[in-house]
């Protein structure tokens, strides 16, 4: 299942993965735990640093699903970056599109468009809107309102079937997204249908706009409720790789019933002052804290330098920011 | 041009569509469990694999549309108008509208003649919905000739349809395979003393007041505007300074609706005097032709309104 | 818990079913289960000659429903119909509003309204909407738009609480109704507020509009979904007076979460022809069938005659239409 | 009468309903999880036990609140205005506007100015929807003291209301306790030249572009049109009738919104010419600042729609 070749046409899905460049689009297929770690921790620095250029933006949602989405674009997806068009490729569909800066850094990463977009974010103009859309190389839909990713990817895994590909649907969702009926209207028709080729996963960071969902709306027992619904459950640790693919793997095997992931995540994952924390979910950091953040992801200020350079800022921005990083 | 046969424009829809789908295999539909009522089981009928009924769960209908367009289909997602356009109605602004979606949303059963099933069931407000969304095609035909081309013509134009359809037998007033083109009023007669404008089944009313009009010797052009949006602004301006005097007629609520929006063309380009025959209120459960007299929407109606708008128009 | 009591601020549950007039308002209190049935058989009855003079309508889930209700309004429910909004009256909800001819059968028959109000069901100008709306004396919500009933008990059952009052709130559902998500999302907003004055009922008749649920939306696990969602379960036979008191009886005794009757019910229950078939959902008996339909719910020619006379029908009509019946 | 002062009209509002709700013991509020940028969890965080948070689950929420109102309370359901009106719409709309359930909902956010968020968040077609249910109030408040006043209205008259609230502090353009009517325009300038009709954040934008105006002597009247629904038809006629021109400025796309409505008025009842500034498509993320001048939404538009109308106005 395991496949990252730049040219997916050709792609085979092997069963354990060996390395990539944390840039760009790999050079090399297959990268091992440490490198998917690497990549996941450049990825977070990018997520910082673009929704604080912006001054707007979603970090604690797209720190907590970084990880689920690295390992699905290096891992596990069937994709091109270099043709986003192509119609056997497997499907991301961001359902909990208020993190688009997390989808965004890996699609900049894995080649989709250039890294530099990231820096224009949320801005007039950019094609990085501040809620996913269509249009966007790699985007699969236009998001924002939140309920509505695992309908379409329920109506996308159909027409995968009626076309007779063999493409498969992913669609990653939120915990406090799951309090919208729709989720539960599309989870049952997904059953119904027997839609074994898509996997729900949602990321259980415990967290959603306001306050902890078990304050605002109690979703446990989660698993049951999918189950009931007619889900093979699957239940991981959404930070560790080796359990990320291993249930990746799972859900491809499964015939006759689609698949969920529960993905235990932190909101906020790798920053301090944002893990756990409701406040970070829809609030930039201000360069202080990015300066704070970036160096607990453990960026030296030469790295953070690199990144911001890549990612288009101008020097002075680059020199103030970093400057406000702890020395070395 | 009305003749004394009938077709109920959702059965129409119903085989256009069965029709449509042996032509073209990309064609599928999404119901939500009124697919009788629809007329759409004759597709799933003979279609089954391309059929997907999700039962009484529109928002979800709806997205489903969406990705199953954005995969190459051309879904028909049908079911009442009211369940059809405010129910999904974020699902159709953000997945079909913003996206231009090649999705296209067939409601029946619109407007008060749903009859005896009451309010809940009556799309007064479906047009106000779907012309606010920007770029979404609203088309209301006047009969079976025309609903059998606007269902064709969405199948074979890219982006987001909707279609309002209604519950009864309508007068027949096209000739087959006549006269449907997107985006143009038709005239439907000729006239300079003030002209009618009507869509759906208010156009067959129009005409009729039209014909005991001009047995007063007022010559009524009728328009039939069958395209809400995009709207022909250029046949409602021409209405408005060969005739100088207008009437709207739909079935709807007064806000939101053609007479606004016939309003807003001839305010912006051509101000000239407006009665306006529509809904004011919700209605209630009745035989249709009942409701349709206690809330003005008859032919009668129509004719009262042009000859206010005459008393106006010489001042 | 059973209080047939006219004057329903007097009123005490009562552990076991006495007796009661099949006819208007009781003058007895607590009718027993034999009883039960007879009323049920009258409201039968008077469901199909108001659907049938109508000419349109929803027979099936009305049928399938009688029971339900009849136990509700004889024997669950402290209210009072000459009171229709006494503040501390128990709420029944009717979701499935499009089965209203078996609620306004019910409330006629406890005396909300002249029976006579049931020949004028969906007919200009009268309070019997095609959809049950408020306003109609007995009537809590306005319905026709499937889905949004058990919210609205929500509503009504945390009022309560806020007020003190110890009022309890029923709302009926249909099971094709249950594929609406708003329901998923009230369910899990009820267990969350642990409103535990709330019972939901599902007429569970395995029947939505066009075909059988397993077929157009398949519900199974009903039991599991509702159960994950946080609720208590009682899974019921609803045409068994014993089984319906006795859950409505645990239902008011549970605290801490709501509980949902999932009560297992035949479609168009009483009437051979209208049994188990979606024909009958949503369409009216001609004459003919509505007299073989009387027949077989268990009515003599003189029988009908004396309830149509009572549902004020014309002579003519009700010569017309009884004399359809086989004779006896 | 444009002061350099500014508020914020979902903060007021949030502090208006803490008030409301030391006063009256009835008022209950319902939230969608984004309570902290409605400012309601300002009367959550006093009120825990009237307040109920049903997240993301606007359906739920509008349907509850209409529980709760006819269980005797007040319920005010607060979310962004795009998650208050097409997403739960059906609800709205038989729950709520058939049965003239006394629910105030409150659409924060409106409008571009929600800025970097993009079209899936900024509600341009709400004012077309809440307008198209019979009997809805529907106000769009130009300032904070109008906000805090349409509160304390909507609380006290019975039966629904929608307001229409924004992300961003405006202007204030009223004193304190000052001017709002429910269902009456107000004259915010007299002119005798044209009329400039604008709503919520508009409003300041026409006051400005009548300051342009009259240095160059034309005077423009500016009306304040906070009442969308039931509208002030007698204030919009007599602007025809007394000045002969007329501008609309909203923040809301060009079909179903003011300007529609103002053409319907107009068109009925004292033809004038008419020019609408308005939204023609969606917009995109972006600073809102840079998103009203991409958008044709300053007070440079409205000067230039007022030069326009007056082009037109002598012919
Ligand atoms: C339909 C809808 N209602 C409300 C919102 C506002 N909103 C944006 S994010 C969010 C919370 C989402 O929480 P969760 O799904 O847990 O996201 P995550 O924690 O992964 O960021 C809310 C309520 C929305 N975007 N869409
Ligand atoms: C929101 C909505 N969608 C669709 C309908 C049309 N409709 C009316 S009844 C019905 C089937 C309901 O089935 P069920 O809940 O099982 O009712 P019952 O069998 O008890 O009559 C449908 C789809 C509706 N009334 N409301
Ligand atoms: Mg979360
Ligand atoms: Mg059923």
């Amino acid at each position: 299942m395991v496949s990252v070749t730049s040219d997916a046409r050709g792609a085979q899905r092997s069963p354990s993965p060996v390395k990539a460049s944390s840039h760009g689009t790999p050079t090399t297929p297959s990268p091992n735990y440490r490198q998917l770690r690497e990549i996941a921790r450049a990825v977070r620095r990018d997520i910082l640093l673009s929704i604080t250029e912006a001054g707007s933006g979603h970090p604690g949602g797209s720190l907590s699903e970084a990880d689920i989405l690295v390992a699905l674009y290096w891992c596990v997806l069937r994709h091109d970056p270099r043709n986003p068009a192509w119609g056997d490729r497997d499907r991301l569909i961001l359902s909990k599109g208020h993190a688009c800066p997390g989808l965004y850094t890996v699609l900049a990463h894995r080649g989709y468009f250039p890294k530099a977009d990231l820096s224009t974010f949320r801005k007039l103009g950019s094609h990085l809107q501040g809620h996913a859309k269509m249009g966007t190389p790699g985007v699969e839909m236009s998001s924002g309102s939140l309920g509505q990713g695992l309908s379409f990817g329920v109506g996308v895994a159909l027409a995968g079937r009626l076309d007779g590909r063999s493409y498969r649907t992913y669609v990653l969702l939120g915990d406090g997204e799951c309090d919208e009926g729709q989720v539960w209207e599309a989870a049952m028709s997904a059953a119904h249908y027997k839609v074994d080729t898509l996997t729900a996963i949602v990321d259980r960071n415990r967290i959603q706009n306001d306050r902890f969902t078990r304050e605002v709306m109690e979703l446990e027992p989660l698993d049951a409720k999918w189950r009931a619904f007619g889900w093979r459950v699957l239940e991981i640790d959404g930070h560790s790789f080796p359990a990320l693919l291993r249930a990746l793997r799972q859900a491809q095997e499964t015939e006759g019933q689609p698949t969920v992931i529960i993905a235990r995540t932190t909101k906020g994952k790798g920053v301090s002052f944002m893990e756990n924390n409701p406040a970070f979910h829809g609030r930039a950091p201000t360069k202080e804290q990015l300066a704070q953040a970036l160096g607990e992801v453990g960026f030296s200020r030469a790295e953070a330098s690199a990144a911001m350079k890549e990612l288009g800022f101008p020097e002075a921005k680059i020199a103030e920011w970093t400057g406000l990083m702890p020395e070395g | 041009m009305v003749t004394r046969a009938a077709a109920v424009t959702r059965e129409v829809f119903g085989q256009t569509l069965l029709a449509l789908g042996k032509e073209n295999p990309d064609i599928v539909a999404v119901g939500g469990d009124l697919n009788v009522s629809t007329f759409a089981y004759l597709f799933g009928r003979e279609f089954p694999a391309r059929f997907f009924d999700l039962g009484p769960a529109e928002q979800n209908m709806m997205s489903i549309a969406a990705g199953l367009a954005f995969s190459g289909k051309i879904p028909f997602a049908n079911t009442f108008a009211v369940f059809g356009t405010g129910r999904p109605y974020d699902q159709i602004r953000v997945g079909i509208a913003q996206t231009g979606a090649n999705v296209k949303i067939i409601g029946s059963h619109s407007g008060i003649t749903v009859g005896e099933d009451g309010v809940s069931a009556q799309a007064i407000e479906d047009i106000a919905l779907m012309c606010a969304l920007p770029g979404f095609h609203v088309i209301v035909p006047s009969d079976g000739p025309e609903t059998a081309q606007a269902v064709r013509v969405a199948a074979k134009e890219r982006g987001p349809f909707y279609l309002r359809l209604s519950r009864l037998a309508t007068p027949v007033l096209h000739a087959d395979g006549s006269s449907f083109r997107l985006g143009r009023a038709e005239v439907m007669r000729q006239g300079l003393d003030l002209t009618l404008i009507a869509c759906g089944i208010m156009v067959a009313a129009a005409l009729e007041a039209a014909e005991t009009l001009a047995r007063t010797g007022v010559q009524a052009r009728v328009l039939n505007v069958a395209t809400l949006q995009p709207l022909d602004r250029e046949a409602i301006l021409q209405a408005a300074r060969e005739t100088g005097a207008i009437v709207t007629a739909e079935e709807h609520y007064i806000n939101g609706g053609l007479g606004s929006m016939v309003a807003s063309v001839v305010a912006q380009g051509y101000p000239a005097p407006v009665e306006m025959v529509a809904l004011h209120r919700y209605a209630e459960s009745g035989a249709p032709a009942q409701l349709l007299a206690k809330y003005g929407l008859t032919a009668a109606d129509v004719e009262r309104a042009a000859r206010r708008v005459m008393t106006r128009k010489g001042k």
